[in-house]
C-alpha cells in the first residue's frame, strides 16, 4: 500500500516532471500566462496522461512484450496516445469551445509533450504494474499540473514587476522556472527512503 | 515481421475507427469565439479594420484571417484584450490599418445642411436624425465617432468634434512612478 | 501633483531595514563570541559587494541611486547571507553569493519588492548545490583561532579535513543514515551541546532576541515566527515520539541550523512571502513541515531555504485564496 | 525552390522563427542534453536528419491523409523514422548511440518535429519542406551548441567534454585549467533554465536593436518599442 | 444605553490638531463682493438655473430647480443682482469648471418670505419636497439629498447622526455642538420622526469633551429616545460604515446602503440645518467652515454658500510660506487648483498647507508588502494587491480583490514606508473602470443600432424586391391577359403626350404624398434627454425655416 | 469532407488509411530492425568487451568471455535486486578471472551499477562504475571519464588488492578507519563503491570454484 503512496509522492514532487524530468516543457512555457488556462491544460494533460499510462501499459504487456516486439515500444505508444489526444481534443471542442480555442495549438500538442510519451517509457522502464503505471501516470501528471498552476500564480503576479526589458516576457519566465526548479531540488533524497 | 505488421494493424484500425466516429459525433457547430472577440471591438463599424464593421472582423479574427492588430479605435487597450483573449503576444497597431485618435462625434452645421440624406444612409448605428430637405442632427450620445458620415457631404457640412472632458467623464491620471525617470 | 492624504506617518523603508540590522545584532555577537569572529569580515565583504552590486544595476538599468542604495535592503540581504553560510568560505564564494542575491534574484525581476523568491535563499541553495562540499563545511564552535580562520577566508587555504567538523544537524543525519546508533548515542559528541549544536544555543538565543525587537517595533507580526517555530515543533515532536532513538527532539531541531534566524528574519521576509494573516501562518507553517521533511529524510543537510524557495513559488496563491473577508462581507467566503 | 524561398526559410529557422529563443518548442531536449557541447551538437544533428525526413515524407503524403487522423498519421511518420535512425545509429555509430543513449527515441516527442510538420510540411511542397526541416533542425543546434558551451564552461570549465567518445584522438578543454572548483548549477536543471533564459534576453535585446536600428532609419527619432518580442 | 461599543478593524491616529482652530466661537464671515453658486453642488446633479443676469433677487430665493430624483434645489445666499452666469471652477479634483450664478450682495441680506413648516401636521411627502425645495443635502462631505436618504419612512430602527468628525485639523462640527447642540438635537429629533426611527445615537469622538458635554447637557431634556455616545479617537471613525460599525455592530457591504440594515446615518451639519429648514423655514445657504492650518487667526466661520475661497482666507490671514490650500481635512481633501473655488454645501474646511506643516512625500519606493497599509485599513482590503493590480492595469484583478470597497479614506497611503501614493492608484483604477463600463454600454448600444439598421435595410431591401416581383408578375399578369384575350394591342405607344403627362403627375402626387407623410428617421427609443435635444433642434430648425 | 459520408462510412474510410499507414511504416520499421539486428548485436558485444577490457587485460584470458557465464538470481551481497550475470575468463582452460556484475546500493543517489573483474589470484583487477546518479561534479569522479585526475582516476586504486592485503572490514574509505582514498566533499560515494568492491571480492573468493565449476549459461 504505502510503495503506491509512494508512487504518487515520488512522481508528484520529487521527481517532478517539469523540475527534474524535464519533460513537458513547452507547454509548461506556453500555457502558464493566466491561472485559468493552466488550470485547463492541466487537467486535459492529468486525462490524457493517466489514460495513456494505463494504455500502454496493456499494449506493452499483453502485445508487445509476449511477441518480443519491444522495438515497436516507442511507435505503439506514440500512436495510442496520440489517438487518446486527438479524442480528448474532439471532446473538448463540442463541450467547452472557448478552453478549445485558448488552449490552442496546445492541445494538439500535448501529444508530443514528451511527458505523456516519456512516462509511459519510464513506466516500462521501472518495471511498473498496472496501477503503479496509472498512478504514476496520474501522480506525474499532477506533478505538471501543479507546476504548470504554481507557475501561472507567479507569472500573473510579474506582470506587474519592473523587470528589465531584454528579460520581459518569457525570458523572465524562463529563470522564474530556473528557481522553481531550484527549489524543487530540496525535494532530493525524499524518496529514497520510501 | 508478420506479428509485429498484425498487431500494429490491429492498433491502428481501432483507432482509426474510434477517431472516426468521433469526428462526427462531436461536430462543432457555431462559434461562440467570434461572440467574446466581437464584445472587445468598439463598435465604432468603422470599417478601418478592412471589414464591413465590428462582427464581421471578429469573424475574420476567429477563423484566423485577420490578425488582431487591426482596429484603430479599439487602439493598444483593445489589441491587448484580444491578445489576452486568444492567447497570443501583443503586437502593435498595423500602421496600415490607420492610427489611434482621440474619441470624436460628429457635428452636422445646421446653417450649411441641405437635407440630401446621404449622411443619414452612411451612418452605420443610425445615429442621425432627420428626413429629406431637412435639417439633419447628430445625437451625439449614439455616435460612434466613425467618420462615415463625413466623406458622402456634398456640401461638407459634418466636422469630427473632439469629446470634451466634463466632471462625468473625468479620469484620475495614472500617477507618476518617481523610479522611472522620463526617458 | 501630490493629493490626498497630504500627512504621512513618518515611517520608511530605511527604517524598517535599519531595525532589522540592529535586530540582527544580538545573533552576530553571539555568533562572534561563540563560533568564528570572522563573520564580521564576511559582513563586511558581503556589504560592500551587495551595494556596489545593487549600485551596478541601477546604474546599467538608469535609474536613480540614491533610493535604492540607502534603503538598506540590500544590506539586509546581503547579512543574511552571510549567516546562512559557513563562515570559512573563501571570500569568493561569499561574494558569488551576494551576487546571486542581488543581481540574479533582486534585479532581474526589478529591485526591491518585485522579486518572488527570497534573495538570500535563492543564493543558499544555489551555493549550496553548485559547491556542495565548501558549503558543508562548518568549524567546530570556537576552535579555531582568528587567524586561521582569516587564512581560510582570505588567504585561499583550504586543509579542511583537519579542521571542520560535522555540525549537529549534518552529524545526527549521516549518523543515523549510516545506521546502528541512536540518537542519544550521536548526542553524546563533540558537536553537541546542551539540546542543540555546541554554541549554535546561543545563536538562537541571540536570534530569539533580535526578533523579540522586531515584534515590539511591529517589523513583523507574530503569526509567521509562532506558526514556524509551533509547525516545526510540532511535526519534529511527532516523528520524536514515535521512535525518539531515530528522530531528534523538538527542542534540538528548534535549538539547531538555521531555525531561529529562519523564524524571525527569513520566513518573515515580506517581500517574498505571504501577506494576509491566514497566509502567513500557511506560509511559515508550510515552511517548518517541508524544512523538517528535508532535515530528516532528504538529500540535504538544512532545509529551511528550499522550504522557503518552495513556499515563496506557493505565495501568488496562497495570498490569493486567504483574502481575509473584505469589511462588510463577512460571512461569506470572499475570493 | 528559389533562392530567395531558401533564404527565407534558412532566416526563419536559424533566427527570426527560431524554435529555442523565439517559438519555445523543443524545448525538453534542448534543456535536458545541452549539458555538454558534444551531447547537445550530436543529439541536435539526429533531430535534424528526423526533421528533414519526416518533413519530406509528409510533405509528400499530405494529400493522402484525412484530416481527423492526421494527428496520429504524422506521428506514426515521425515516429518510425526515429525508430529507424536509433537502430541505424545503434548498428552503424555504436559509439554516438552510446552518448546519446535515451534521448534519440526522445525525439519523437520534440515538439518542434511535430509543429513543423502540422504547420509546414502539410501544406506545402516536399522541396522546400525538407528544407525548412533542415533549416529549423539548424537553429536548433546551433541554440543548443551554444547552450550547452555555455553550461558546460559554466558547471565543469569544460568544453567539448565526451569528444574522446566520437573521436578518441580527441580530447576535451579544460578551459579554465584543471583548479577550476565548477559552478555545479549550471549543468543541474536550474542552470538549464537560466541559461536559456539568459540566452532568450539576449535575443530580445539584439531583436530591439535590430528593430530600433530600422526604425532609426526609416524615421529618425521615433520611439523605443517597449515591448520585447517574444513567443506566440 | 447602548451597552457596548464594537470597532472597525484597522484605522490610525494622526496628530489632531484640532486645538488650534477649536478654542474660539464661530465668526460670521462678512459678506463677500461677489458670491458664485454652483448650480452643481455635487457631482451628482446639475439644478436648472431659474434666473436670468441682471435679476435682483433675495435671500433665500431659488436660483436652481433640482432635476432628476437626486437634484435638489439652490438659493441665492443673500440679496442682490445676478450680474452673470458662467463657468466657474467647482470644488473638484478634476478643478473643471461648472455653470454657475454670480451675485453681486446689494448689502442689505434681504430675506425672501419664509416661514416654517409644521411638519407633524402634512403629509412626509410633502415634508420630504420642503427638504427637497430647501437646498438640504449631507453635509458630512459628500452631499447626497437628504430627503432621499430619508428613505420611505419604513424599516430604519436606529438613527446614526455623525458627530465624529475624525480628520485632523477640521473643527467645525466640534463647534457646532458646542454652541448649538440644541439645534442639532432639535433636527435630530426631526430625522427620527421622518425616518421613523425608534432611536438616535450621536457619535462624538471622545478627543471632543467639550462638545459632548454641552450636547449631554441639551439632550437631557429630550427622552431617553436619544443617546449621546463618546466614540473612541481613531480615523475614520466618522465614516458612514465605520461609525454605524462602531455603534451598532452592524457591517454594511458595500453597494448596499443603511437601510437595508435599519441604520441611516446623518451629520450634525445636515441635522442642524434641517432644524433651520423646518422650524425656521430657511433654505441651506450658509454653513461653518473651519479655516487652519498655517494662517494667522484659525477659527471656525460661518460662511455663506458661494463665499469664493480667496475671500474668506482674507479672514484667517494665511501666513507667507503657505504655497497651497487644501479643502476638506488632511486625509481626503482636495488640492485647490484655483482659489476661485466657492464655498458649496459640503465644504467643512480649508487649510492652509505650508511645506513646513504639510511636507511633500519624499520620493516613492517600491512596495515591501510589509503588510502595514492592509493592517491599517478599515475596509479590510489588501492595499498592496490592489495597488500591485492597478499600476499593472490589471484592472480585472483589482476588482477581485474588492476595489470598489475601497473607501479612499487614505489610511494605507498614511502609513506606507514606501510612501506610495496609494489612494491615487485606486482612483486611477476606478476611474478607468467606469471609463470601460461607459465604453462598454457606449459599444453595446452601438451594436444593437448597428445590427437594427442591418436588419431594417435587410427588410428594406426584402420588401422592395418583393414590390418588384409583385409588379414583374402584375406585368406578366397583364401581359398573359392581353394575349390570352387575343388582342394584338400594340404597346402603349411612346411617344404619345398624355400618359406621360399623366405620369409626371402621378409621380409629383406620390413625392407630395410622401412629404406629407414623411417623419424623421432614426427615433425610436432615444432617451428622454435625447428626446429633448432633438425638441430642441426643431424648435430652432423651425426658426430657421421661417 | 463530402457530406454524402455517413458515420459508419467515414470510420471505415479513415481507418483504411490508418491501416494503409500503419502497414507500411512498420513494415519500414521491421525490416530496418532485421536488416540492423546483427550489426546491433555485434555492436552492443563489442561494446560489453571493450567495458572488460577495461577492467580485465585481453592477453590475461583465451576464452570467448561473454559466451562463458553464469546467471545469478537476487544477490544481496552483490547488491543484485534481480538477479545478473558473472563472466568467466579462462586460460587455456584453467580458470584465470571472473568479471562480475554488481551493483553498491548506498550511493549518495541510490545505486552505483559496477563491473568488478577478480583474478583467479583472489586479486581485483579492475572496478568499472557502469551506472550511477551521483552528483556531476561533487560524486562522479568515481567513474574515470568524469574524474578530473586522469592520470590516476581514484578507482584505480582497487586494482591489484586482495583481501590478504586489506582485510574485509578495511574496504571502505580512510575517514571510516578504511584502506582507501576518498575525496572531500563526497565521501558517501567513495564510501558505497569501496565497500561494495569488498563485498564483491569477498564473494568472489568465496565462490570461486563453483563459479568455475558451474555449467556455461547455468543459473545459480
Ligand atoms: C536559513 C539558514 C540558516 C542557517 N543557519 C545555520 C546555523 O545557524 N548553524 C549551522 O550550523 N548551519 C546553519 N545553516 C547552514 C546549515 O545548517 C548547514 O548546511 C548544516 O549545518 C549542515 O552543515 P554540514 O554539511 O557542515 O554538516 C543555515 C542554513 C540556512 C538555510
Ligand atoms: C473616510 C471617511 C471619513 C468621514 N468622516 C466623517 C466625519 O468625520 N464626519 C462626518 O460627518 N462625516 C464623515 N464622513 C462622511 C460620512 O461617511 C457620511 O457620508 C456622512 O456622515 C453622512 O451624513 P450626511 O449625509 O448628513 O453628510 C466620512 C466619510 C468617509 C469615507
Ligand atoms: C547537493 C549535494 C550533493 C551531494 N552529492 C554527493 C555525491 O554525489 N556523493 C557524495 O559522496 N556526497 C555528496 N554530497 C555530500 C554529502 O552530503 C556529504 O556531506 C559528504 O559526502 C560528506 O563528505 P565529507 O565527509 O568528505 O565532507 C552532496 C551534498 C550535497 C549538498
Ligand atoms: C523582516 C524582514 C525580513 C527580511 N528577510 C530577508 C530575507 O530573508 N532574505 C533577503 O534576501 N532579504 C530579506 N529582507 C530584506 C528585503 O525584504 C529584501 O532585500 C527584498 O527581498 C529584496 O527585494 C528582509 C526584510 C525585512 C524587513
Ligand atoms: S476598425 Fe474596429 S471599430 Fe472599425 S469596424 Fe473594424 S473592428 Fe469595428
Ligand atoms: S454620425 Fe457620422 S461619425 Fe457618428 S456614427 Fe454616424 S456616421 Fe459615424
Ligand atoms: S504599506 Fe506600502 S510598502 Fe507596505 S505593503 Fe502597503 S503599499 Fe506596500
Ligand atoms: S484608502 Fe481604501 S484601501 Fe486604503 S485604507 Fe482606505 S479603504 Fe483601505
Ligand atoms: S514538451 Fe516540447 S519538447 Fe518536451
Amino acid at each position: 500500500m504505502s510503495s503506491y503512496i509512494f508512487v504518487v509522492i515520488g512522481a508528484v514532487l520529487v521527481n517532478n516532471v517539469v523540475f527534474v524530468r524535464i519533460l513537458g516543457l513547452c507547454p509548461f512555457m506556453g500555457v502558464s500566462k493566466k491561472l485559468e488556462t493552466a488550470i485547463g491544460m492541466g487537467a486535459a494533460t492529468t486525462f490524457v496522461l493517466t489514460l495513456a499510462s494505463g494504455t500502454s501499459y496493456l499494449i506493452d504487456h499483453y502485445l508487445l512484450q509476449p511477441y518480443d516486439l519491444a522495438y515497436l515500444r516507442t511507435l505503439a505508444f506514440i500512436v495510442v496516445i496520440a489517438a487518446i489526444v486527438q479524442l480528448t481534443e474532439l471532446v473538448i471542442e463540442k463541450t467547452s469551445p472557448v478552453l478549445h480555442q485558448v488552449l490552442g495549438i496546445y492541445l494538439p500538442l500535448i501529444t508530443t509533450n514528451c511527458a505523456v510519451l516519456g512516462i509511459p517509457l519510464l513506466n516500462v522502464g521501472l518495471k511498473h504494474n498496472l496501477l503503479e503505471s496509472l498512478l504514476f501516470g496520474f501522480g506525474s501528471s499532477i506533478g505538471f499540473t501543479m507546476a504548470l498552476v504554481l507557475f501561472a500564480g507567479i507569472r500573473e503576479r510579474l506582470d506587474g514587476a519592473d523587470v528589465p526589458t531584454p528579460f520581459r516576457g518569457t525570458a523572465i519566465a524562463m529563470i522564474t522556472a530556473g528557481f522553481m526548479s531550484l527549489a524543487f531540488m530540496g525535494f532530493a533524497g525524499l524518496d529514497r527512503f520510501q | 515481421m508478420l506479428t509485429a505488421l498484425l498487431i500494429m494493424t490491429g492498433i491502428a484500425i481501432v483507432l482509426g475507427a474510434a477517431l472516426g466516429y468521433a469526428s462526427i459525433r462531436f461536430k462543432v457547430e457555431g462559434d461562440p469565439l467570434v461572440e467574446k472577440i466581437d464584445a472587445i471591438l468598439p463598435q465604432t463599424q468603422c470599417g478601418q479594420c478592412g471589414y464591413p464593421g465590428c462582427k464581421p472582423y471578429a469573424q475574420a479574427i476567429s477563423n484566423g484571417e485577420a490578425d488582431i492588430n487591426q482596429c484603430p479605435p479599439g487602439g493598444e487597450e483593445g489589441i491587448r484584450k484580444l491578445a489576452d483573449l486568444l492567447g497570443r503576444e501583443f503586437k502593435p497597431l498595423s500602421e496600415e490599418h490607420g492610427h489611434e485618435k482621440p474619441k470624436s462625434v460628429a457635428f452636422i452645421n445646421e446653417q450649411l445642411c441641405i437635407g440630401c440624406t446621404l449622411c443619414i444612409q452612411a451612418c452605420p448605428v443610425d445615429a442621425i436624425v432627420g428626413a429629406a430637405k431637412q435639417m439633419h442632427t447628430v445625437v451625439s450620445p449614439l455616435c460612434t465617432g466613425c467618420e462615415l458620415c463625413v466623406a458622402p457631404c456634398p456640401v461638407d457640412c459634418i466636422a469630427m468634434v473632439p469629446v470634451g472632458e466634463t466632471v462625468e467623464t473625468w479620469k484620475w491620471k495614472y500617477p507618476v512612478i518617481e523610479l522611472r525617470p522620463a526617458a | 501633483m501630490i493629493h490626498s492624504p497630504y500627512i504621512r506617518k513618518p515611517a520608511s523603508v530605511q527604517s524598517v531595514m535599519l531595525t532589522v540590522l540592529i535586530a540582527l545584532i544580538p545573533g552576530i555577537a553571539a555568533y562572534v563570541w561563540q563560533i568564528a569572529a570572522v563573520v564580521l569580515v564576511n559582513l563586511v565583504i558581503a556589504t560592500v559587494t551587495a551595494l556596489l552590486a545593487e549600485a551596478a544595476m541601477l546604474k546599467v538599468r538608469g535609474r536613480p541611486l540614491a533610493p535604492a542604495l540607502s534603503d538598506l535592503s540590500a544590506v539586509v540581504t546581503a547579512w543574511l547571507v552571510v549567516l546562512c553560510f559557513p563562515p570559512i568560505l573563501p571570500w569568493w564564494a561569499t561574494v558569488l553569493g551576494v551576487l546571486i542575491a542581488i543581481v540574479a534574484v533582486k534585479h532581474l525581476y526589478g529591485g526591491l519588492g518585485q522579486n518572488p523568491f527570497n534573495p538570500a535563499m535563492v543564493a543558499y541553495c544555489a551555493m549550496i548545490i553548485a559547491f556542495p562540499s565548501l558549503m558543508s563545511q562548518w568549524p567546530p564552535a570556537g576552535q579555531l583561532d582568528l587567524q586561521t580562520q582569516l587564512d581560510l577566508v582570505l588567504g585561499g587555504v583550504r586543509e579542511l579535513d583537519a579542521i571542520t567538523g560535522a555540525t549537529a544537524l549534518d552529524a545526527i543525519r549521516t549518523g543515523l543514515r549510516a545506521g546502528n546508533t541512536s540518537v542519544d548515542a550521536l548526542l553524546t559528541q563533540s558537536a553537541f551541546g546542551q539540546f542543540g549544536g555546541r554554541g549554535w544555543e546561543w545563536l538562537a538565543l541571540g536570534y530569539l532576541a533580535g526578533g523579540i525587537y522586531l515584534l515590539v517595533r511591529g517589523i513583523i507580526t507574530w503569526h509567521m515566527p509562532t506558526a514556524f517555530i509551533v509547525g516545526l515543533a510540532v511535526i519534529s515532536g511527532a516523528f520524536w515520539l514515535t521512535n525518539p532513538a531515530q528522530f531528534a527532539s523538538p527542542l534540538f531541531h528548534l535549538a539547531s541550523g538555521g531555525a531561529m534566524l529562519a523564524a524571525f528574519f527569513i520566513v518573515t521576509d515580506p517581500v517574498s512571502g505571504a501577506a494576509t494573516p491566514h497566509g502567513k501562518l500557511i506560509f511559515a507553517a508550510g515552511i517548518a513541515l517541508i524544512a523538517y521533511l528535508i532535515r530528516a529524510f532528504g538529500a540535504f543537510p538544512e532545509g529551511i531555504a528550499f522550504a522557503v524557495l518552495l513556499m515563496n513559488i506557493c505565495v501568488p496563491l496562497i495570498d490569493m485564496n486567504t483574502q481575509p473577508p473584505v469589511f462588510g462581507h463577512r460571512g461569506g467566503k470572499a475570493r | 525552390m528559389n533562392l530567395q524561398s531558401f533564404r527565407e526559410s534558412a532566416w526563419n529557422g536559424l533566427w527570426r522563427q527560431n524554435t529555442g529563443l523565439v517559438q519555445l518548442l523543443g524545448l525538453c531536449p534542448i534543456l535536458a542534453v545541452s549539458t555538454s557541447v558534444v551531447n547537445a551538437v550530436s543529439l541536435g544533428l539526429a533531430t535534424v536528419l528526423v526533421m528533414a525526413v519526416s518533413n519530406f515524407a509528409v510533405a509528400s503524403l499530405r494529400n493522402f491523409i484525412p484530416y481527423e487522423i492526421r494527428i496520429p498519421v504524422f506521428v506514426l511518420i515521425i515516429a518510425a523514422l526515429t525508430t529507424v535512425v536509433d537502430l541505424a545509429f545503434n548498428a552503424y555509430f555504436h559509439d554516438l548511440y552510446l552518448v546519446l543513449g535515451i534521448f534519440i527515441p526522445l525525439i519523437v516527442t520534440n515538439c518542434i518535429v511535430l509543429a513543423r510538420v502540422e504547420a509546414f510540411a502539410a501544406k506545402n511542397d516536399p522541396v522546400s519542406s525538407t528544407v525548412d526541416g533542415v533549416m529549423m533542425g539548424l537553429g536548433l543546434v546551433c541554440v543548443l551548441a551554444v547552450l550547452g558551451g555555455l553550461r558546460e564552461l559554466v558547471g565543469n570549465g569544460t568544453l567539448f567534454s565526451g569528444i574522446e567518445m566520437l573521436v578518441p584522438s580527441l580530447s576535451p578543454i579544460a578551459v579554465f585549467g584543471n583548479d577550476y572548483p565548477g559552478f555545479l548549477i549550471g549543468v543541474l536543471p536550474p542552470g538549464a533554465f537560466f541559461t536559456l533564459g539568459c540566452l532568450i534576453a539576449l535575443s530580445n535585446w539584439m531583436r530591439t536593436r535590430a528593430a530600433q536600428r530600422k526604425h532609426a532609419m526609416l524615421r529618425p527619432a521615433a520611439p523605443v518599442a517597449d515591448e520585447a518580442p517574444s513567443a506566440p | 444605553m447602548i451597552a457596548r461599543l464594537f470597532n472597525f478593524r484597522g484605522g490610525v491616529k494622526p496628530v489632531s490638531h484640532k486645538n488650534e482652530s477649536s478654542a474660539t466661537p464661530i465668526v460670521k464671515a462678512p459678506l463677500p463682493p461677489r458670491l458664485v453658486i454652483p448650480l452643481r453642488q455635487s457631482i451628482r446633479s446639475t439644478a436648472r438655473c431659474l434666473v436670468q443676469p441682471g435679476q435682483r433677487v433675495l435671500k433665500g430665493e431659488h436660483i436652481g430647480e433640482g432635476e432628476g430624483p437626486l437634484g435638489t434645489s439652490v438659493h441665492a445666499s443673500t440679496s442682490g443682482t445676478v450680474v452673470e452666469i458662467a463657468s466657474f471652477p467647482m470644488a473638484h479634483a478634476s478643478g473643471l469648471e461648472t455653470p454657475s450664478v454670480v451675485i453681486e450682495p446689494d448689502g442689505e441680506d434681504r430675506w425672501i418670505d419664509h416661514a416654517p413648516l409644521d411638519y407633524r401636521n402634512v403629509s412626509r411627502n410633502a415634508a420630504l419636497a420642503y427638504l427637497r425645495n430647501s437646498g438640504i443635502v449631507g453635509m458630512g462631505g459628500a452631499g447626497f439629498p437628504t430627503h432621499v436618504k430619508l428613505g420611505n419612512g419604513s424599516g430604519i430602527d436606529t438613527l446614526v447622526i455623525n458627530g465624529a468628525e475624525c480628520e485632523p485639523w477640521i473643527t467645525c462640527d466640534d463647534r457646532l455642538m458646542r454652541e448649538r447642540a440644541a439645534e442639532v438635537l432639535s433636527g435630530a429629533t426631526i430625522l427620527r420622526e421622518l425616518i421613523g426611527a425608534r432611536r438616535v445615537l450621536i457619535g462624538i469622538e471622545d478627543n471632543k469633551p467639550e462638545a459632548i458635554t454641552a450636547m449631554r447637557a441639551a439632550a437631557s431634556g429630550v427622552g431617553d429616545t436619544l443617546e449621546i455616545v463618546p466614540v473612541p479617537t481613531l480615523y475614520p471613525a466618522g465614516g458612514e460604515k465605520q461609525l454605524i460599525r462602531v455603534l451598532t455592530g452592524i457591517e454594511i457591504a458595500q453597494g448596499k446602503l443603511g437601510a437595508d440594515f435599519g441604520v441611516q446615518c446623518f451629520n450634525v451639519g445636515t441635522a442642524q440645518a434641517v432644524h433651520r429648514a423646518i422650524h425656521h423655514g430657511e433654505p441651506l445657504l450658509s454653513r461653518i467652515v473651519t479655516l487652519t492650518g498655517n494662517v494667522a487667526h484659525p477659527g471656525n466661520y460661518e460662511v455663506l454658500l458661494g463665499t469664493p475661497v480667496d475671500a474668506l482666507l482674507k479672514l484667517a490671514g494665511p501666513k507667507a510660506d503657505t504655497d497651497r490650500y487644501i479643502m476638506g481635512g488632511p486625509m481626503m481633501g482636495i488640492d485647490l487648483q484655483s482659489l476661485k473655488v466657492p464655498v458649496v454645501k459640503g465644504t467643512n474646511c480649508v487649510i492652509s498647507a505650508s511645506p513646513a506643516l504639510f511636507p511633500p512625500p519624499p520620493p516613492e519606493l517600491p512596495c515591501i508588502r510589509c503588510g502595514a497599509c492592509a493592517r491599517a485599513c478599515p475596509a479590510d482590503l489588501q492595499p498592496f494587491e490592489l495597488y500591485w493590480f492597478s499600476r499593472a492595469k490589471n484592472f480585472g484583478k483589482t476588482q477581485e480583490y474588492h476595489l470598489f470597497d475601497c473607501i479612499e479614506c487614505g489610511c494605507c497611503a498614511f502609513v506606507c514606508p514606501s510612501r506610495i501614493p496609494l489612494v491615487d492608484y485606486y482612483r486611477f483604477a476606478k476611474s478607468e473602470i467606469w471609463a470601460r463600463e461607459r465604453d462598454l454600454k457606449a459599444s453595446d448600444q452601438a451594436r444593437d443600432r448597428f445590427e437594427f439598421r442591418n436588419f431594417r435595410q435587410e427588410r428594406e431591401k426584402e420588401e422592395k424586391a418583393a414590390k418588384l416581383a409583385a409588379k414583374a408578375a402584375e406585368t406578366r399578369a397583364k401581359l398573359a391577359d392581353g394575349t390570352s384575350a387575343g388582342a394584338a394591342e400594340a404597346p402603349p405607344p411612346v411617344s404619345d403626350e398624355d400618359p406621360k403627362k399623366a405620369l409626371i403627375a402621378a409621380a409629383l402626387a406620390r413625392a407630395k404624398q410622401q412629404k406629407a407623410a414623411v417623419t424623421p428617421q432614426n427615433t425610436e427609443d432615444l432617451s428622454p434627454e435625447t428626446q429633448a435635444e432633438i425638441d430642441e433642434i426643431e424648435a430652432r430648425r423651425e426658426k430657421l425655416n421661417d | 469532407m463530402s457530406h454524402r459520408y455517413t458515420a459508419a462510412n467515414t470510420s471505415l474510410r479513415t481507418a483504411g488509411i490508418m491501416v494503409l499507414f500503419t502497414v507500411t511504416f512498420t513494415a519500414v520499421m521491421s525490416a530496418t530492425y532485421d536488416a540492423t539486428r546483427p550489426a546491433i548485436e555485434a555492436s552492443a558485444q563489442e561494446g560489453k568487451m571493450r567495458l572488460i577490457n577495461e577492467v580485465l587485460p585481453p592477453s590475461s584470458y583465451d576464452n570467448g568471455l561473454l559466451d562463458d557465464f553464469v546467471t545469478l538470481g537476487p544477490t544481496p551481497q552483490l547488491g543484485l535486486d534481480d538477479g545478473g550475470r558473472i563472466y568467466r575468463a579462462r586460460r587455456a582452460g584453467a580458470p584465470a578471472a571472473l568479471v562480475l556484475e554488481a551493483a553498491a546500493p548506498d550511493g549518495y543517489a541510490g545505486r552505483i551499477q559496477l563491473v568488478v573483474a577478480v583474478g583467479a589470484d583472489g586479486r581485483v583487477s579492475g572496478v568499472r562504475a557502469v551506472g550511477h546518479k551521483e552528483t556531476p561534479g561533487l560524486g562522479d569522479y568515481i567513474d574515470p571519464r568524469k574524474d578530473r585526475n586522469k592520470t590516476q582516476p581514484w578507482i584505480g586504486q582497487f586494482a591489484g588488492v586482495s583481501l590478504a592485503d586489506v582485510a574485509a572490514a578495511k574496504w571502505t574509505v580512510k575517514r571510516d578507519g578504511g584502506a582507501f582514498a576518498y575525496r572531500i566533499g563526497a565521501t558517501i560515494s567513495a564510501r558505497a563503491v569501496s565497500r561494495a568492491t569488498g563485498r564483491v571480492l569477498e564473494y568472489a573468493t568465496e565462490n570461486r570454484d563453483a563459479l568455475f565449476a558451474a555449467q556455461s549459461g547455468s543459473r545459480i
